[in-house]
């Protein structure tokens, strides 16, 4: 293992009668496959490092991870780690988690709080950096013009939010890449296909370019691509962002130009964190860690592909 | 022949399971049994308890009410979009959101009695309508950042152990009281019982029935808008997403509470206690860290166990 | 009963013409690769769905029931049919009928529940509703089963993507039960029954129909059907997405059924209207979706949509319109 | 004159779909009088009623009480007005307690909250008003339909009103009980309330009322002083009969039935053989015989048990103890399906609920048993059923526009037609009737007295449920009677007669009136 924090062993040779430290984790949900890698990664972490996981799965509702982060707090747990659905809201239960000693972890998205210190620290993928270099691989490729359709993930939460901003901020300085409509699939396969069926309906040849948030939206759209009878890739560019695997498989094939991966291996990182915040040792903990993302495209594509596990 | 009148046996069986499902918690996982928990179940669940208080009283006077999640979202968003992003006193948009909330619930009640339309789509209608207008307000989440929210926030009555009840639960504990002694001690709360009983003699009694049945549904919208702005409360923050489908957890806590869906029958103090065994399963699966799916399956199993009980206990 | 849907024909007319007249590309259909392609298309292939789900839940509304757990007996027959599909190699043979079976002992649940326990149908269907979704994701092990490309299976594949005479297979799956139903519930007595027990189900019994059987076969066939609708969608997406699939139709079907003019208190029932009603309910959609209204705020639009049918079905609301029209001539006599 | 009249109610006009219920009804109530509202079945008493209290909107007419004109929009206005009404059905609330039926709507409020100890006294003060000492606080459902009755009765005196209504409020009271209420409601009166009084039972409106109004076809038939109006008579006016002509009618109705005398316990015969049969709750158990070509009638009064026993009889109810045989052989798991495949038929007595499809056509009710009989494949052909439908509707004399009517829109005797046209298809051994003539006019009840007649004739074996024991004595061969959901006994061929039956049922009065002697 990788992990350089005290293995269960450790623990019990120090203390016999010391049991092992429970984290509870808080996920988002189940909602993709990006998703299943990311909750896979913590579980699988938390055990090499010698952990007691309690999971709890807001199953895509704020208030379930609000509840389940309350009852992490209400059981005295050593330690939380919080992946929120959405930025705002959490002030509340994270002062609760500090009025009883419990540090938190943020990973993956953040969070907006007015108090910095009602979390001891947040590592995640950096999404707005993501939408930038979504929006500069765009560029390059094609030379600074395009018509853009974007899938947006979910409404208010932080990677939609800053994918939307990241990718704007960059195209602000290119008049030639216009974004000609936006609307929200959810994260979700099946909506995106939806909503990129009524897109082409609507703007039909125009599209040069559509812009996804996540992967799985991105499939969703090369299937109603398809049934229009164009062809994915070619006809229409199409570049995303996460890097799971049925991506790769698709740049592979062709009918995925580019995707920007979003590492969902944040367990280790994450309880390498929690490893020195529960020795006590939090002063050298950045506020904030961020995960390196790459850029992946067709011809990248194969090199990678096998060494994908999610 | 009795101790127990035969009227309250659901309402002591469903006490009795509260009882045995706590205890058996509190034996099986350390802490549980503590003061965190309890009052963690009255806070994590404060603005279901307060739509499950108004859908008792609908589902006495015989009807039912599917709006009241999106009502919540509605309510959420717009509280703080206004706040937020408009800079409008709190105080006054509560007022507003309330008036919104009330007036809807109004609008629903006066669609069901004076033109026959069945509760079920009505209400179905106003569920998609409020959380479309939810989105319409601002399709993303709004934090509120304003000295009342944090003056409220800062509220907490300790209840010992070190735990302690905010703000949205004393709202819930206090709508508790209101509703509880509005269905007992009001003659509009009876009249309910009555049109619900027998809708048609209660009309030939000379009751409001009329009135009265518009009124439900007027009440419950107030109590979905106050449920939405505690919920803003209680997260500092307003997203139109909130609490989806929240309203079939708000009829599942009423039939476990022994509410018959018939009209009629019912108590409120038998929702608090359906409120308790949902928020107490909850609890459990997090202690436990079983998997969601298996919560939502404890929660259909019990209610079919519940009205199963109920039928054989009304068969008799 | 022609009158009744006489209104929601008029929306959809009404619709069409808007259409028509704003959007002139919503009439276009074309061929491509063979394919049919068209927004008509594609509200008919999206919309199958909507009418697989409601040609079931016109019949349980029409005995006087209504049915909640559809949306999740979708997700788990496309849970069941993925996990069989990627952690099995049997044929589609085999998966079909086990889909099929499992859709039954769903719908015999309800059933049962509800013919024999006398449970009210909202009630025992929210039970297979909540639990049922738990169910799926148990099944799928709180995660969403992608068929991937190795364990693509062409038959599946068509049943949600495939097209037959050019046109998508969903649109063909749908008019086919639409067709079948309407032959098997007017051709045999089964139609008069479920009307018979709708209107009244003690002089039904009374009159030696068997109540309780005909409810459970009610409920049986809606389960088949959001089984089916469940393949479509699963197929579709080439994933068994638990958490998402199926979401809401059952409120969607029910919709669209009294839309079309069946009654929720049960009796007389029109499988055309309820036809009607899904693809007014669908175009609309459609229609939103091309004006660019975001789908989350779509609900509005379509609550207003579905209210002022069933307001203008209702007879008090009618007078009450027809009064306020005559104190109105009257006050304008009067000046 | 016009100063003592309390109410005063002109031309009133009243139709609902199919049915023309009122059609200038006139009636007024002075203060301090008992006022009898007589007329047959469907005379529109109950809807004259309704239309005063505001149930139902008039059509046309007008009504002043107490000296302004009124058009009460809703029950809840009348009462405010001062109009108290007990329903002819008990309209109270089974699953709340009895004090909380008596004053819903105007609790004794303390602080703006019920005060439920003044509820509970005030509730035991109109009872004891009626010489009634119940616990108020048990659930209305677990009295009997008498007691709620009384129930209903102290709730509408426990309002302070100026007139009071009172629709068939005897027809479940025994004898002790009518005494009690006339005596409440002589003090009412002597107090200067108006009392409006509708009844079947002459010798109560003898006995109680000071004037009365007969309605008939919804029509305002006349008005009398009880004192002078004599028996005959005013059954000739509820009729539109002369007085002579009535006697005649009823000897002649007598004739028809005259030439039936009880056939000889004969087990070949026997279709329907009930043994110790029973329905706890219900019914105590009971044994019965029934025979090829015999009407068997059951008597007794309002919730006596009749109708438990017909629905035990067809199993709509499953027993509790005892078994039943049809022709000779014994059957288990008893259902109406099974009923209907050995023979039986079954016309529940309220029709809208048990027996007809207000929705569906009047063919498609005519074929419906024989429908549900065939297996589903098998479907009658189109053509088929409409010949049956037509053949019935010609025979029974069915008023209808077309087969294809929703039933629903015709008149109750006509649904009574479609209903037994039903059973007619299927050519049953036995039929079990019950209360096949309620709520029917005088024509159609003398077309279906004749028809019973022929089916016995031609075999067909007949249970008849009737709470006019007029009828149940003209049609009915042999006759069971009914208390308190127990048979007390049987009366057969000449034996069977209104005043055998009467003490019959009021057996153990006249015990307890000997024992006192
Ligand atoms: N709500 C209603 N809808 C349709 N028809 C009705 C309604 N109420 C009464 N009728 C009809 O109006 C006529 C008068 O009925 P009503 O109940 O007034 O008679 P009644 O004199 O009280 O008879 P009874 O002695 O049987 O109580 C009947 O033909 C009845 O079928
Ligand atoms: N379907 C039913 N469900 C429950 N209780 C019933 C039912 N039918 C009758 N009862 C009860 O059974 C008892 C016997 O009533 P039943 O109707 O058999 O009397 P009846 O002699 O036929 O009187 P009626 O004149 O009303 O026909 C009554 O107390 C009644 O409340
Ligand atoms: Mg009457
Ligand atoms: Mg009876």
């Amino acid at each position: 293992s990788s992990s350089k924090g005290p293995q269960s062993d450790d623990v019990a040779d120090a203390d016999g009668s010391q049991s092992v430290p429970v984290i509870g984790f808080v996920q988002t949900g189940a909602e993709s496959d990006w998703r299943k890698a990311h909750s896979e990664s913590v579980r699988d972490a938390a055990k090499a490092s010698g952990y007691d996981l309690r999971f709890a799965d807001g199953q895509g509702k704020q208030e379930n991870q609000i509840k389940a982060l309350s009852s992490f707090v209400a059981q005295g747990v050593d330690g939380i780690i919080l992946s929120p659905l959405v930025e705002t809201g959490w002030d509340n239960v994270l002062e609760k988690a500090k009025k009883r000693d419990i540090p938190v972890l943020i990973l993956d998205r953040q969070v907006d709080v007015k108090d910095d210190s009602l979390y001891v620290t947040y590592i995640g993928a950096d999404t707005y950096n993501e939408g930038r270099l979504a929006a500069e691989w765009l560029i390059e490729e094609t030379g600074g013009t395009a018509k853009v359709v974007e899938l947006q993930g979910t409404p208010g939460a932080s990677p939609t939010i800053n994918r939307f901003k990241g990718f704007r901020d960059v195209i602000a300085d290119h008049s030639g890449i216009e974004i000609i409509a936006t609307q929200s699939g959810d994260f979700r396969r099946s909506k995106g296909k939806e909503v990129m069926e009524a897109m082409l309906k609507k703007h039909g040849d125009d599209i040069d370019v559509v812009y996804a948030h996540n992967d799985d939206m991105a499939i969703g759209a090369i299937q109603a691509i398809e049934d229009a009878g164009k062809k994915p890739g070619d006809d229409i560019i199409l570049v995303s962002i996460d890097g799971v695997r049925g991506a790769f498989e698709a740049m592979v094939e062709g009918k995925l130009n580019c995707t920007v991966e979003c590492n969902p291996l944040q367990g280790p990182m994450a309880f390498e964190a929690m490893d020195k915040i529960l020795a006590g040792d939090t002063a050298d903990i950045p506020k904030k860690q961020m995960i390196k993302d790459e850029v992946y495209d067709r011809d990248t594509a194969k090199d990678v592909i096998d060494s994908r596990k999610y | 022949m009795n101790l127990i009148p035969r009227k309250l046996i659901p309402l002591m069986t469903t006490a009795l399971v509260l009882v045995v499902l706590f205890a058996v918690a509190s034996l099986k996982y350390e802490g549980f049994l503590s003061m965190y928990v309890i009052a963690d179940l009255f806070s994590e669940n404060a603005f279901l308890g307060i739509i499950a208080l108004g859908m008792t009283l609908v589902i006495i006077s015989g009807g039912i009410d599917l709006s009241v999640g999106s009502v919540i979202g509605f309510t959420s968003i717009f509280v703080a979009t206004l706040i937020s992003e408009h800079g409008i006193n709190p105080w006054l948009v509560w007022l507003l959101a309330l008036a919104i909330g009330t007036g809807l619930g109004a609008i629903m009640g006066i669609m069901i009695q004076s033109y026959r339309l069945p509760a079920f789509l009505v209400t179905l209608g106003g569920m998609f309508f409020a959380r479309g207008m939810a989105f319409f307000v601002k399709p993303e989440a709004v934090q509120i950042d304003h000295a009342v929210y944090d003056w409220l926030g800062d509220i907490a009555l300790p209840i010992g152990g070190g735990a302690e009840l905010g703000i949205a639960p004393l709202i819930f504990l206090t709508m508790f009281v209101v509703v509880m002694l509005t269905s007992h001690y009001s003659r509009f709360g009876r009249n309910l019982y009555a049109i619900g009983g027998d809708e048609d003699s209660a009309v030939l009694m000379g009751l409001p029935v009329a009135r009265t049945k518009i009124l439900v549904y007027t009440f419950n919208g107030f109590l979905s808008a106050l449920a939405g702005i505690t919920m803003t409360l209680y997260m500092d923050s307003g997203n139109p997403i909130n609490a989806t489908s929240l309203e079939l957890d708000a009829i599942a806590v009423v039939v476990i509470g022994g509410t018959l869906l018939t009209g009629g029958v019912g108590y409120v103090s038998g929702t608090m206690l359906g409120f308790l065994i949902y928020a107490t399963i909850y609890q459990i699966t997090y202690f436990a860290s079983f998997r969601s799916s298996l919560a939502t399956i404890a929660i259909g199993v019990l209610l079919l166990g519940f009205i199963i009980l109920q039928k054989s206990l009304v068969r008799k | 009963m022609a009158s009744r849907i006489a209104w929601p024909i008029l929306g959809l007319a009404a619709l069409l013409i808007f259409n028509a007249v704003f959007i002139p590309s919503f009439f276009q259909i074309e061929s491509r690769d063979g394919h049919l392609y068209g927004s008509l298309i594609d509200v008919l292939n999206r919309g199958s769905i909507g009418a697989i789900l409601a040609i079931g839940m016109t019949l349980v509304i029409a005995t006087g029931g209504v049915d909640l757990s559809v949306g999740s007996v979708m997700a788990i027959a496309g849970a069941i049919a993925a996990l069989m599909l990627t952690e099995t190699d049997m044929a589609m043979a085999v998966i079909f009928p086990c889909v099929a079976l499992v859709a039954v002992i769903a719908g015999l649940f309800n059933g049962l529940l509800i013919a024999y326990l006398k449970i009210q149908p909202i009630i025992a269907t929210l039970i297979l509703m909540v639990s049922g979704r738990g169910i799926a994701k148990f099944i799928t092990g709180e995660k969403i089963i992608t068929i991937g490309d190795e364990f693509r299976n062409p038959v599946f594949d068509f049943v949600g993507k495939g097209h037959l005479f050019g046109i998508p297979f969903p649109i063909t799956i749908f008019i086919v039960l639409f067709f079948a139903t309407a032959l098997i519930v007017r051709r045999t007595s089964i139609g008069l029954f479920i009307e018979a027990v709708g209107a009244n189900e003690t002089a039904s019994r009374a009159s030696g129909i068997n109540d309780r059987a005909v409810k459970i076969a009610v409920y049986t066939f809606a389960a088949l059907c959001a089984a089916i609708a469940g393949l479509i969608d699963t197929s579709n997406i080439n994933a068994a997405d638990t958490i998402n699939a199926g979401v809401f139709t059952e409120l969607d079907a029910i919709f669209a059924v009294v839309v079309g003019g069946t009654a929720l208190t049960g009796g007389r029932f029109s499988l055309t209207g309820s036809l009607i009603g899904a693809i007014l309910l669908q175009t609309l959609m459609t229609t939103l979706y091309t004006y660019g209204v975001p789908s989350d705020v779509a609900p509005v639009p379509k609550a207003l949509v579905i209210l002022g049918v069933c307001l203008m079905q209702s007879p008090e609301f009618r007078d009450s319109v027809r009064s306020w029209f005559r104190i109105h001539q009257k006050l304008e006599e009067r000046r | 004159m016009t100063e003592s009249r309390l109410l005063d109610a002109r031309n009133l006009e009243k139709s609902f779909p199919g049915v023309r219920a009122l059609a200038g009804a006139s009636f007024n109530v002075r203060r301090g009088e008992v006022h009898a509202l007589m007329g047959e079945n469907g005379a529109g008493k109950s809807t004259l009623i309704k239309v005063l209290t505001g149930v139902h909107q008039r059509d046309r007419g007008e009504v002043v009480f107490d000296g302004h004109p009124i058009h009460p929009r809703a029950p809840v206005e009348a009462e405010a007005l001062g109009i108290s009404t007990v329903y002819q059905e008990v309209n109270l609330i089974p699953h709340l307690s009895v004090a909380e039926n008596i004053s819903i709507g105007r609790q004794p409020l303390r602080f703006g909250l019920v005060d439920w100890k003044a509820v509970r006294q005030s509730a035991s003060r109109a009872l004891d008003r009626m010489g009634l000492a119940l616990d108020v606080n048990r659930e209305l459902a677990s009295y009997s339909v008498a007691m709620q009755q009384m129930i209903a009765i102290a709730r509408a005196i426990d309002l302070d009103a100026k007139l009071l209504i009172l629709d068939e409020p005897t027809s479940s009271l025994d004898e002790k009980e009518v005494d009690e209420l006339f005596e409440v409601m002589d003090r009412l009166r002597s107090s200067g309330l108006g009392i409006v009084f509708v009844t079947h039972f002459l010798d109560q409106v003898y006995k109680i009322t000071d004037r009365i109004t007969v309605l008939r076809n919804g029509q305002h038939a006349g008005e009398f002083v009880t004192a002078n109006l004599p028996r005959i008579e005013l059954v000739g006016q509820m009729l539109g009969k002369a007085p002579s002509e009535v006697q005649s009618m009823e000897e002649a109705t007598k004739a028809a039935h005259q030439n039936v005398t009880s056939k000889p316990d004969d087990e070949a015969a026997t279709i329907l053989k009930a043994k110790n049969y029973s329905r706890r709750g219900a019914i105590e158990p009971f044994d019965l015989n029934v025979r090829r070509g015999e009407v068997v009638g059951l008597a007794g009064l309002l919730g006596s048990g009749r109708t438990e026993i017909a629905r035990l009889l067809f199993g709509l109810d499953s027993a509790s103890s005892g078994t039943l045989s049809v022709d000779g052989s014994e059957v288990s798991r008893w259902s109406p399906r099974k009923a209907i495949d050995c023979g039986l038929a079954f016309c529940p007595e309220d029709r809208k609920v048990d027996g007809v499809i207000a929705d569906l056509s009047v063919r498609e009710n005519i074929v419906l048993t024989m429908q549900a009989s065939r297996s589903v494949i098998r479907t009658l052909p189109r053509k088929k059923q409409l010949a049956l439908a037509e053949h019935y509707i010609k025979a029974l004399r069915i008023k209808t526009p077309s087969p294809e009517t929703a039933v629903g829109n015709l008149s109750g005797g006509n649904q009574q037609k479609v209903l037994l046209a039903r059973w007619l298809v299927m050519s049953p051994k036995l039929i079990i009737l019950d209360e096949p003539t309620r709520g029917i006019d005088v024509g159609a009840k003398a077309e279906i007295e004749r028809l019973v007649a022929s089916l016995r004739d031609d075999g067909m074996a007949i249970v008849f449920i009737s709470s006019e024991l007029e009828e149940v004595v003209r049609v009915c061969e042999r006759v069971m009677v009914l208390r308190d959901h127990r048979v007390i006994g049987e009366l057969k061929g000449d034996h069977v007669s209104e005043n055998r039956i009467m003490r019959l049922i009021a057996h153990s009065e006249i015990q307890a009136n000997e024992l006192d002697k």
